[in-house]
């Protein structure tokens, strides 16, 4: 009976024993199967390649100007977008314009995260006055709407994509810090945490080894929502003469010079638009697709 | 609960200190010398002389600000350098515009993206919730600045039934929404602008009353035999809370950032204003709206904030 | 109305006098997603009187739960597949519309939950939620149901009822959250009342307090009631038949005092001797070794059999088959009635 | 494991190198420990009263014995283990180990009191670090305190060995890829990592199946034995703190009423409170069924809690003296037994004061 029994038993803990696997990798597998966000991936990559490699694929020079050309529609000559209001070929400067709107949608994310990350997992681990005070300066921040803010620093500080960007990173960091605030402040409370402490270890090494990896997951989710934000609140300022300094190729600043030219070309007029909205929605549909796959109880 | 509203009140008083300190800090972030940037260009040495005595720029920054705060709180925020008319009559009289576009803006978006989120959170996975998010997803990436533009080509350019911009004859001093003949020059601002609210808020709807639904009492709900329309009631009463608070941060949103709809639609509200005082580099007058609009958000996320505490009976009463 | 008189109002059931009030046979549940099929209930087949309580006790993930939602049909139907027949006075359940379902929970069937807190909703008071469901069934006036809210709360003993009306769900106790919990469930007088775990959350002076009103109030209102629980002393407190569950299966199904004093099927008695009791100081617990099977893969034969210290080949073979011994008690294993299992423990 | 030796002998006569105080110096002793917790309130959120969560507590852990500590949900027994382990600060009293003073100027550190003394958490969702495979989790201890990562990791493995879980097969899973009853374990080896003296178990069985419950009971007798280990368990079922325990504590509202050898408070509880808890056990004879429950109500709110006597509230035999004062735990006639009654005290004042029950 007993050698039944160990057969058994051997045979019932290996066929439950499923294959190991760390959260990380258990996200990517889910991804795997999903579709919809590998798709706007690849726009996402097509997108970065197309801007890197602008000026090898546009067949005019963004910048170069001619009276003759002025207006053209769509599909003339040798235009295939048509041109501008001063007659510079659309898909030239479309192909060119990706690079400051990724720019202004990754960096000041980037950064944004960086700072507004430390501070928050400093306020949450930390607690105490060091939390009070981060957070309730995060909370000033935190009372003006996101584009008034942005508005009013890069309006103060004067235009230029530099000005903009240091905008957009101040505009993000309260609401990054909160996140991570919010996040270290519910880790610290569990008991694997409580373990670590009752261990002796340092409030350094548990930050390192028990806070950190579970705090990255939400931080990571939120930053990436905000980069479609990012995108069209760069282009917004642009839009309204506060990002990227004429004549460099912007779709924000495109759709602001376009505007006069409506009832002439309104196909042209609408094409930068549909480039950032095509780069947003990629951006914000890869983020909804990762907050899925890494929501999960693992 | 009237200690915690009192607590609230007492609360946003240090913060609105700090907007205030924020924005006087512009003025001295403001390249170049803040003197200059509140004079116009032609101004006299004398004027300059004066100017610097009245406005206190002889002392210490912290004193500065004080002197600031005192006239801004009586109401002086100095005066416009295109229009030399005081600030805050510019302000308030161009708010009055704004809230035109954003309150239409808020019921249209907030009633339409309540309801259709509702609607998504209970068709959980279902086809009409699948057709909601991508609604929003849409709603959140598109830069309402070209929709406004897309919605002029359509409507005013090829079939000519809206007018693309301004305000109308009448001009903001009697506007009136219950005649169409003005009221028709606020629908595409606020079409316009209800369309990213609607998409945040049918994403929080949804996802604050599908949680809800997935609570253990809904469970209980369906066990005392309740329909679908009474489990909804509850699973709404429940999420309300949550959705307030996004509301009120996307009604602060809409009146605090409308300034690039009304630079398209060239609407006399204070977006309008800023961006004009932008171009001219009429800082008093920048400060100033920023000034005023961040104290309404202020003012607005506390209003919500109590609201919530009335509605919400889990928060402590003591 | 008042409550006694609502009871006598009701109109008699129409059931012939030895036919069960809750009759199921065969019922199987089973959960689909993409990746895989979970057997969570294996053809369960047990029936019940008007007026009795049956325990049904197992671990977790024994499908005890699943039972009682299926037969109240609140399993999330698109991810379900339900067969087997489920029979409650005259309804026949399998065959029912979700309306006509809607129609008798809460006021021939009703359900109380484990965790009161969560299963109360936070943001209603409990008078509220007691007289929606009466409104619900009864079709009265707010007022009238709020009376009757008032006299239900006295029925299930809650100090100073009228001022527990007007509370939320935060504001009580864990013991009146339970007994209010009790209130709702029995608004509309049931003819059956599901219980899962209702006192698992509870402190020991509270649960003991809880099980025995449930008794009373089972009895002064003759209702019959399954009780989910993992514990046998809740058990042995408050029921008259016993179905013991084993992943998905009824192993062993009786009189409570027989199952629990003379248990017929292995798990049963491995059960009693890992539940600490008495005075055991000092000895080794005789427990179950290994862990239940995963019921994402096919089992044949009987599925203790890896767990099983009586386990012989023939256990691998085929389900064991139910053995039907003359009290009633019936266990499917095959060593059922033989006579060779030893001795209960002493309680 | 095999059930040879008895699970406890009330004084090891092992020999244990660690040992400094001697034989019959306690492992622990609680002075006088003391934890209330604010509540705040009010415009300017004063203090308006306080959670009494721990209130004047003393006991000691005798080398080599298990002290079960027995009370319901808010008696403040998981607040005594964290107030033990110095994860929330004490507001005053003082903490023995092993004759030497925690914290003091000539006293051990909290680093070696934490090195001597672990703790187990109930099994839940939170225990293990979710991002760890569970081998790191273990040797997370033992790698903060010096140990380089083969040592560690090999120790690891050992102990996860003992805790009956094959390290090969176990070793790199992730928490959510492990049973209740095989996080517990690996709770248990975690504790185990710094080869501590005593163990502080909170609730560490509660959240367990009960086959599963049997099989982790045997083996925290089974490791006690092994590693010579003194136990602190605390949980709210009765049955399983008489099975473990030598000694028992029994808690309400913060305060000890009832201390004394396992039999001794099982046969003849001296206090009402321990009399309640006991007769609110479950038979497992359906014979034997409570009819009329012992005791009414649920225990009051720790905020601002009776005065005199907590527990006279749901006391059946409460007096005037109750309310009025405080009984203080007193010997009662066995040795060892300590109970803070009035009806226990000769002279107090109560009409049942001195006689037997």
């Amino acid at each position: 009976m007993t050698d039944v029994n160990a057969l058994l038993a051997d045979f019932a803990e290996k066929e439950a024993s499923p294959p190991v696997r760390g959260y990380w990798s258990s996200v990517a597998n889910r991804l795997r199967y999903d579709y919809v966000t590998l798709f706007f991936l690849a726009v996402i990559l097509l997108i970065v390649l197309i801007s890197v490699f602008a000026p090898l694929l546009a067949p005019f020079d963004p910048t170069k100007s001619s009276m003759a050309y002025r207006m053209k529609p769509v599909g003339f000559r040798n235009f295939v977008l048509g041109t501008d209001e001063l007659g510079r070929d659309m898909l030239s400067r479309l192909l060119w314009g990706g690079r400051t709107s990724l720019l202004m949608g990754l960096v000041p994310v980037a950064l944004a995260t960086f700072i507004g990350g430390i501070l928050g997992v400093l306020a949450g681990f930390l607690g105490g006055w060091v939390n009070t005070a981060i957070m309730r300066t995060m909370d000033i921040f935190y009372a003006f709407p996101s584009v008034l803010l942005a508005v009013a620093i890069s309006g103060t500080l004067g235009g230029g994509t530099k000005n903009g960007m240091v905008a957009l990173t101040l505009v993000f960091i309260p609401s990054l810090c909160r996140v991570a605030e919010s996040a270290t402040t519910q880790v610290r409370g569990l008991d694997f945490v409580e373990a670590a402490r009752a261990s002796g270890a340092s409030t350094l090494s548990i930050v390192q080894h028990h806070i950190l990896g579970n705090v990255l997951g939400p931080v990571f989710i939120f930053a990436s929502s905000l980069i479609s934000v990012s995108i069209l609140l760069g282009s917004g300022l642009s839009f309204l003469g506060l990002g990227v300094e004429p004549p460099t190729p912007d779709w924000g600043l495109m759709l602001s010079t376009l505007r006069s030219a409506i009832y002439v070309q309104p196909l042209v007029c609408a094409l930068p638009g549909v480039a950032i909205f095509i780069t947003s929605l990629s951006f914000n549909l890869v983020s909804d697709g990762l907050r899925q796959a890494m929501d999960v109880k693992a | 609960m009237w200690y915690y509203a009192a607590r609230r009140v007492l609360m946003s008083i240090p913060i609105a200190l700090g907007v205030s300190v924020i924005c006087y800090a512009l003025v001295l972030l403001a390249p170049g010398d803040p003197i200059q940037s509140l004079l116009p260009p032609d101004a006299s040495p004398e004027d300059i002389v004066y100017l610097k005595k009245l406005y206190g720029f002889d002392k210490p920054i912290p004193i500065q600000y004080l002197l600031w705060l005192q006239r801004a709180l009586s109401g002086d925020l100095g005066i416009s350098l295109q229009t030399n008319r005081p600030v805050i009559v510019e302000v308030f009289s161009a708010l009055s515009n704004t809230f035109v576009i954003s309150v239409g803006a808020v019921l249209l978006a907030f009633t339409l993206a309540f309801i259709l989120g509702t609607l998504a959170a209970y068709h959980l996975g279902k086809p009409t919730d699948r057709a909601v998010t991508a609604a929003a997803v849409v709603g959140v990436s598109i830069p309402n600045y070209w929709l406004g533009i897309v919605l002029v080509i359509i409507f005013a350019v090829k079939l000519g039934v809206l007018p693309a911009t301004g305000m109308g004859s009448q001009g903001s001093a009697h506007f009136s929404i219950f005649e169409w003949a003005q009221l028709k020059y606020a629908v595409l601002p606020i079409l316009t602008m209800a369309l990213v609210p609607l998409g945040i808020i049918m994403r929080t709807t949804r996802s604050a009353v599908a949680e809800v639904l997935n609570n253990d009492f809904v469970q209980m709900l369906r066990a005392k035999g309740l329909g679908p329309l009474a489990i909804l009631r509850h699973a709404v009463r429940n999420a309300l809370p949550q959705v307030l608070t996004v509301m009120g941060l996307q009604l602060g949103y809409l009146v605090g950032g409308s300034i690039l709809v009304e630079t398209i639609f060239t609407w006399p509200g204070t977006g309008f204003l800023m961006s004009k005082a932008i171009l001219t580099r009429d800082v008093p007058l920048l400060q100033g709206s920023i000034l005023v609009l961040a104290m309404t958000f202020v003012t607005i996320n506390l209003v919500v904030d109590l609201l919530q505490t009335a509605v919400d009976p889990r928060i402590k009463r003591a | 109305m008042p409550l006694d008189a609502a009871v006598m109002e009701r109109p008699v059931k129409a059931t012939v006098k030895a036919q069960p009030l809750v009759d199921v046979r065969d019922l199987s549940v089973k959960f689909v997603s993409r990746e895989s099929t979970n057997s969570a209930v294996n053809g369960v087949t047990f029936d019940l009187m008007a007026g009795e309580v049956l325990c049904i006790i197992g671990e977790s993930g024994s499908g005890k739960s699943v039972t009682m939602r299926a037969l109240m049909k609140l399993l999330p139907p698109n991810r379900t597949k339900i067969s087997g027949h489920m029979r409650v006075g005259a309804h026949d359940i399998t065959k029912m519309s979700e309306s006509d379902m809607r129609a008798i929970r809460g006021s021939q069937i009703s359900m109380i939950f484990q965790e009161p807190m969560t299963a109360l909703d936070p943001v209603y008071t409990i008078g509220d939620q007691i007289a929606e469901t009466v409104m619900r069934h009864e079709h009265c006036s707010r007022a009238e149901a709020t009376a009757r809210a008032l006299e239900l709360l006295q029925l299930v003993r809650v100090p100073s009822p009228e001022r527990r009306l007007k509370a939320y769900p935060h504001e009580l106790s864990g013991g009146l959250r339970q007994r209010a919990m009790i209130a709702v469930a029995l608004s509309c007088k049931p003819d059956l009342l599901l219980a899962d775990e209702p006192t698992t959350a509870l402190d020991a002076t509270v649960q003991i307090q809880v099980l025995v009103l449930l008794r009373k109030l089972q009895q002064e209102l003759g209702m019959a009631m399954i009780f989910v629980t993992h514990d046998l002393g809740v058990a042995a407190q408050i029921a008259d038949k016993v179905a013991v569950m084993y992943a998905g299966r009824i192993v062993e199904y009786g009189r409570v005092s027989d199952v629990l004093m003379h248990p017929q099927h292995p798990y049963t008695l491995g059960m009693l001797a890992s539940t600490v009791h008495g005075n055991m100081r000092g000895q080794e617990i005789e427990a179950i070794p290994g862990s239940p099977p995963d019921l994402r893969r096919p089992i044949q034969g009987c599925s203790f059999t890896p767990r099983c210290k009586f386990a012989v080949k023939d256990c691998l073979q085929a389900s064991p088959p139910v053995v039907q011994l003359d009290n009633g008690q019936y266990a499917a294993c095959i060593r059922a009635g033989k006579g060779a299992m030893p001795a209960a423990p002493q309680a | 494991m095999n059930a040879t030796a008895p699970a406890s002998a009330a004084i090891t006569e092992q020999i244990d190198e660690r040992d400094r105080g001697g034989k019959r110096q306690p492992m622990l002793i609680a002075d006088k420990l003391k934890k209330y917790f604010p509540i705040r309130s009010g415009v300017l959120q004063r203090q308006v009263g306080e959670v009494k969560a721990v209130d004047e507590v003393s006991f000691a852990v005798l080398k080599g014995e298990t002290l079960g500590i027995v009370g319901e949900s808010g008696c403040g027994k998981s607040t005594l283990a964290r107030l033990l382990m110095h994860l929330i600060p004490k507001d005053s009293g003082d903490l023995i180990f092993d004759g030497d003073p925690v914290g003091g100027v000539r006293g051990i550190t909290l680093r070696e009191l934490r090195r001597n003394m672990q703790m187990v958490f109930q099994d839940s969702y939170s225990s293990l670090n979710p991002r760890l495979p569970v081998q790191d989790s273990i040797a997370y201890g033992p790698r903060v305190h010096g140990m380089d990562y083969k040592d560690a990791r090999k120790l690891a493995a050992d102990l996860l060995d003992k805790v009956g879980l094959r390290a090969a097969m176990f070793g790199a899973r992730y928490p959510h890829e492990l049973s209740g009853g095989q996080k517990q374990r690996v709770n248990i080896a975690r504790a185990l990592a710094l080869n501590p003296r005593m163990l502080i178990l909170d609730e560490a069985v509660s959240a367990l199946d009960k086959s599963v419950e049997a099989q982790v009971l045997n083996l925290l007798a089974h490791l006690k034995r092994e590693f010579n280990l003194t136990y602190l368990f605390i949980s709210h079922d009765l049955n399983v703190v008489q099975y473990i325990s030598d000694r028992v504590l029994v808690m309400y509202l913060g305060q000890v009423v009832e201390i004394g050898p396992v039999d001794d408070i099982y046969n003849a509880p001296r206090h009402p409170y321990s009399r309640a808890l006991l007769e609110s056990r479950l038979s497992m004879d359906p014979a034997q069924r409570v009819i009329e429950p012992p005791i009414s109500g649920d225990p009051p709110n720790p905020i601002n809690p009776p005065s005199g006597c907590r527990f006279r509230t749901r006391c059946a035999f409460a007096e005037d003296i109750c309310a009025s004062s405080t009984p203080l735990l007193g010997a009662v006639s066995t040795q060892n037994h300590f109970v803070a009654c009035h009806m226990a005290s000769a002279g107090s004042g109560h009409s049942k004061a001195g006689l037997a029950h």
